[in-house]
């Protein structure tokens, strides 16, 4: 199994969730980071000083899935969060070795 | 003495100034609960207070002022036909207090007076709300405060302030409502927690503050209000109304100093919660003394009350009953030192209506003997006897009826969503951009509502 | 009546208090819209009540007064030389109202009168704002600001309270602002949004509320103030004060409880968002017929107008108009209500001066049959239409000059940072000890201004 | 003039309603002062400002008011013995100003007037703890407060409205407080600051607010209370009360578009928390100045302080004194700003008092010369160094005693934590139902306290 | 060495932390995240307008542990979170390939 | 390619930030975590009621990186989060299958 972390733009969550939804895709889970790259951050002003506030809000998009499904899900995230403007973030894939499901305690596959 | 009425305008004024400031004192005690409050209940903590403005501002219009101001029944309660709603009262001879041979009477509008009641009413039965939080269903709430309102809070207020036994046959003193009101709703408080029981997890789990900021600005904006509360009771404008304002202002920092004194011995820190805590401690005690005692004795009180009142807060897990925000602490508490107060340092030197008005003796400090204290005893012994008693039967019996205590399962979840079907707060940057409510791309939303168009959200499409 | 003008000391209390109050509403306002609005457009939102006080007040100072309450000019609009902001007005005649027979007038001083209307002026450009939350320039808000009072607010208070047709040819009742404030600014609203289009995504996403203690206290401050908007109004301290103080009371509480009700068939659930906007619609509604009407008319009022403008905030989806936070459903519908409520229910047996002040008629209820009433609807039809019409070209013209939507790149970043450079919140523990910011260390941090030492971050050195 | 000395109702009423208003600011310059701050510190911030409420109150009662305004000793101070707070002053000739020939003086009662005066203590004293942020140990806060309050405040307060020598024999003017609050309040804050010393990582990292509605809703609260303050200054109903009102409007809007002017043009942006500051710029420019000046030049102060205030902020990081919120840009440049003002502006012919009360002169402007000028700079001199000198001493005798600055530890992790054991905020889902403070299954809490049953966290068994 | 990662319910996390303990793992890191999943999220009403809050509130546990121990870690995890009832939450296992603690230099398993 | 997560005290980002810097490092993302370990967490009161506070706010950085620089990160990272005193945090390192970036669909090393 695969875990599918992608770092996108708030405003393309919705777009993200339905393409995985769209796909089968059963569940997900989010949070919220702050990005730093390419994209420039904005700047701040408080009482005459300014500030560059580099960091930019991302949310971070975490899928468990199944081997087969990788390409489908990395490309249907890819596609969904595309923007095209810089900072659009990245997609990256790592290998689970295995996955349970709490209420049941089912394992592997059937866990998703 | 004027022979036609006439308004005193001065009076008249202060008591619209202070009605003001005494509804302020309701949307304040909401933030400051609501500060107190878990996130995941703070709606619905500060509804119980605006639900109390809504409804016991009507109930008060239409009977509630005739049972507290109307003619007296016998000591128990005011004639309901007085003041009816439906009136009006807007002729030149309105005004409160008019007698034949005092035809103005204190020169201020019925409808001021009845307004400047009015908001005690609201606040007497917010003030409950603290007790019960995260853990009540809202129908349950509403009418619980309406009936509460009606058995008891209309009468109490006619005993102490309307003619009725307490005030008229008994010689209790109670300057703004320390009996009437503090006592009154710790009372009801005690019997409301112990008909519903406990919060799931208490007290094993810590149910901490969620927003102290919130805590500190609803004291401030309570203390302001308090103000109107203790030196409007005077209902003139008068070097008495002078002194119950100065008292109000020493006593509630006083407090302020001695609930941290406590904090700091006990805990090692001073904490704004307490600093907080205990200008609302400080309050609540010179409410019922603020006009009949000296600065000094308001100093001495506001240390007690504050140092007493932090203490008195852990009562809860020695005894075992889950006052959320501790209005029996504080308010049960401190209106009793309050009133008990007045047995020692109330003085007919200090203020002539004491024994003029309301019949009432020196404290013992000032030669009176113990025989006010007494009084002061058995006035709030019979409130607390009462109001307890028919709220804990009120709780029980609604709980039985249209339900009052709320699933497990919606207070864990938070009693917002489950009540108010609100969250309070979202700070996510996504929101409204896809994000927050997560609505769906490319679906009109919409509602249940008759408009046909609103938002809704797509869940069966997605939620499957 | 005195020979030589004399000041009422009371009546210019009561008229200092009620400034005071009035202008505490327009912070209330801000926080009420800020805490409905997106956390990331919050600031712009507060932003454009704050600076509305600001323009508002000097421009009301140096020619607005003049505008709404010089000698009026063939019924359109008052002299603008009469009280120009270079003149002072601090003789013993300038007192407000007074005439030869009458030198004392109100008793209250020209600067406390004009301050007490220039709270009125602000708080009504600042009520307009939330229908146009989260897409506006602010240079663009602040032209239209000034434009739009300039030429709509102060001419409609000329024509209904300073001897304009409204008032003195119509005979239209308005006692404190259903007409020249609610209607106004709510019709002003609906022409705004109209000019500037919806927000990007609107209506398919939620904008919901990012904090909802804000709206709630937001709109116990802004009932705080209203005493003074509303009993104020009545400029003498007289029963008719209290009437409108406990009018405003009772009918505000039974519109908490019509809003809630309405929610609770519709949607199942009772919310505190909507305790707090039946709050508003019943301030809104009560405010034109505070000092004409009975109080039990006014429970029934505040129960109408809490129950339709509950419907009546779907009516944008419907149509199609983004009024972000409902200025149009509360404040205009509001308004209306109000207004219209007076052609049914307005009585001289209750107030005296509809008659002879005014020249207005009893309601329909009252035997008046339905002239008040056409009235009424003539003058909320002749505003609406004026203040709509002028707003809506003032948008576009504006939106054609300096520019006054914003991008959609600076909707879906936040209009906070986008025309403030701020934003609203920052709880990040790391802040100021390293991240927030996260300004680079082994710089001095310094800004653009003249001061070359204050901070700025070294966005060239990482951010390449 | 009456024979037997009597309240004058309306003046009792409004000093009343002032105090309550002026004790309000306090509040809110805590949540004004704290929302400006890291949310690491917030909670000392505003205990600082609650904590001065409480201790000074009780200063002012037992011995302050009396060094202030008790029977002149050689200019310096009032006699300590006059009004001592174990006294009690009700007799019906206890009127403030009271003298053989006046016996009703200015008609208010002393303790109304105490009350007035006390509030001016508590938030002059609460003033300079802006600057101290997110670094003092709270002990060394209340010790200092408490001694510079004794040695600088009760006796400048004699100095300028007391029969000291600032305003009976140097003849300098002082409407509201210029003087004997801002640019005192400020000086320390300066003084304090130098022998405190930056807080670790300043100016190198961003000390940004971390939460704007707060500082937004707190500069509102100011504004509304500030009107007492001001006008309540007065301490008469008359023409003059309402120019100090009228004048406190439109320099304070100025203020705040003098403000955000100029950083439209510094920084390219107009922020809400310079309007918020702008704000308070106006607001202390104007308090010397209120009653002395035409509402044309007060709109005039308010332009030029916002716009200086909003250049002097910069000041800190090119002379290296780390004044976290500025207390020394807005309060002492603005108290300058607006008491140097007087030497331009002031005229009797707008204010009698000025020459026929103070002995002032006209300012330059209205033909007086330099004189008026030379004596606004004097008093405010001395006051500036006696002020800011007493504080850097004080500041650096109680951190060598008691200890007054915080651990660089605790200033990382956060003084709320490190002082009060306090976190402001926990928005946490989890809260109180497992998350938050996390403590554990199966424990009952217990405290430190006498309450042995309190809750605890069992850190024992699971931190080790 | 592994790292468990947990979705569970926040008021599970008391027994979590608790089962953990009593297993001796002397460390572990939470964070807040949202959830999609079988689990249905709750209705809200603002202004007559209905939303669906699909997300729900859920905890991400991650422990760094032996490669011996994940069994029991896991397990462990899995037993103190579960509620029964839907949405109780998944728990996956990665490989790591090194740890380092900051303070020390330690590194591999010195290091949790 | 790998993932360097580090979880460090908030106070320490920005060296942290400064050293990745320093060594080219393009982007990353951080979020706020919170940590238990050996590191005591604080005391609080509240109405006489003390609790203990064990989770501590600690910053969680996550950096994508190439296998060669991997442990020059690693080390750059280390010695910028430490200041020596207990509860300096953990960094980890574990393989990355993939990643692509979002804007331009660029793949592996190219998408850092
Ligand atoms: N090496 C990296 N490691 C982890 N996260 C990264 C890395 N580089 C970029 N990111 C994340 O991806 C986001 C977008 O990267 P950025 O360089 O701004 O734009 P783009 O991906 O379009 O080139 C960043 O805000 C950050 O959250
Ligand atoms: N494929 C997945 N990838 C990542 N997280 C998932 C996945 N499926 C579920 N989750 C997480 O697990 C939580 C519980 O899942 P859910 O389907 O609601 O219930 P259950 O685990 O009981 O079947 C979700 O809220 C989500 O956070
Ligand atoms: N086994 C673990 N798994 C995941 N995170 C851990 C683990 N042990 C420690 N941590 C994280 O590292 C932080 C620091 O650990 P701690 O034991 O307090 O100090 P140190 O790393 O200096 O020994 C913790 O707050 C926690 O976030």
């Amino acid at each position: 199994m695969k875990l599918v972390t992608a770092v996108i733009k708030p405003y393309q969550l919705d777009a993200v969730k339905e393409a995985l939804h769209a796909l089968g895709v059963a569940g997900l889970t989010v949070s919220e980071v702050q990005g730093y790259g390419r994209q420039k951050g904005h700047t701040e002003v408080y009482r005459g000083a300014e500030y560059t506030v580099e960091f930019l809000p991302k949310i971070k998009v975490e899928v468990l899935t199944d081997e087969i499904d990788v390409e489908k899900v990395v490309d249907a995230l890819v596609t969904a969060a595309r923007t095209g403007k810089i900072g659009d973030g990245k997609v990256w894939v790592t290998g689970v070795e295995d996955v349970v499901r709490v209420r049941t305690g089912e394992r592997g596959l059937d866990a998703l | 003495m004027p022979e036609a009425p006439a308004i005193d305008p001065a009076n008249t004024v202060w008591l619209l100034v202070s009605t003001a400031l005494v509804l302020l004192m309701t949307p304040g005690l909401a933030l400051f609960y609501g500060g107190l409050n878990r996130s995941k209940g703070v709606l619905n903590m500060m509804m119980m207070s605006f639900s109390a403005i809504g409804l016991i501002s009507i109930l008060w219009l239409f009977y509630g002022f005739s049972m507290a101001f109307g003619a007296d029944q016998g000591g128990i309660v005011g004639n309901i036909g007085d003041y009816l709603g439906t009136k009006t009262f807007l002729a030149e001879g309105d005004l409160w207090g008019a007698t034949a041979e005092n035809p103005s009477g204190i020169g201020v509008p019925i409808y001021v007076f009845m307004a400047f009641q009015m908001v005690f009413a609201v606040i007497t039965v917010a003030l409950i709300s603290g007790a019960i939080s995260d853990r009540t269903k809202f129908a349950g709430w509403l009418l619980f405060a309406g009936l509460w309102a009606t058995i008891v809070y209309f009468p109490v207020a006619h005993w102490v302030w309307g003619g009725g036994w307490i005030g008229a046959k008994l010689h209790a003193l109670d300057f703004a409502g320390g009996t009437a009101v503090h006592i009154n709703a710790g009372a009801a408080a005690l019997g409301l927690v112990l008909a519903l029981g406990k919060r799931v997890g208490w007290p094993r789990e810590a149910f901490k503050p969620h927003n102290v900021p919130f805590v500190a600005l609803g004291a401030g904006l309570l203390w302001f209000g308090w103000f109107g509360f203790n030196a409007g009771s005077e209902l003139t404008v008068d070097s008495i109304a002078g002194l119950a304002f100065i008292n109000t202002q020493v006593a509630t920092a006083a407090a302020v100093l001695g609930w941290i004194v406590v904090e700091w011995i006990r805990d090692g820190k001073p904490t704004l919660v307490g600093a907080s805590s205990g200008a609302i401690a400080g309050l609540v005690a010179i409410t019922p003394a603020c006009g009949f005692i000296a600065p000094w004795a308001s100093v001495l009180l506001g240390l007690v009350a504050g140092a007493v009142c932090a203490l008195a807060i852990s009562l809860k897990y020695k005894l075992g009953y889950d006052d959320s925000l501790d209005v029996v602490g504080v308010h049960f508490i401190g209106g009793w030192i309050g009133s008990l107060w007045l047995g020692f340092f109330a003085s007919t030197e200090l203020n002539a209506a004491i024994g003029d008005v309301v019949g009432a003796s020196d404290g013992l400090f000032y030669g009176g003997g113990v025989t006010q204290l007494g009084r002061q005893a058995l006035a709030g012994l019979a409130v607390t006897i009462f109001s307890g008693a028919v709220a804990f039967l009120l709780g029980k019996a609604i709980d039985k009826t249209i339900g009052f205590r709320a699933t497990e399962e919606a207070e864990i979840d938070g009693i917002d969503v489950a009540e108010h079907a609100e969250s309070a707060y979202d700070y996510s940057p996504s929101t409204g951009s896809s994000g927050g409510a997560f609505a769906m791309a490319g679906i009109n939303p919409s509602s249940k509502s008759t408009a046909a168009t609103a938002p809704e959200a797509s869940s069966e499409k997605v939620a499957g």
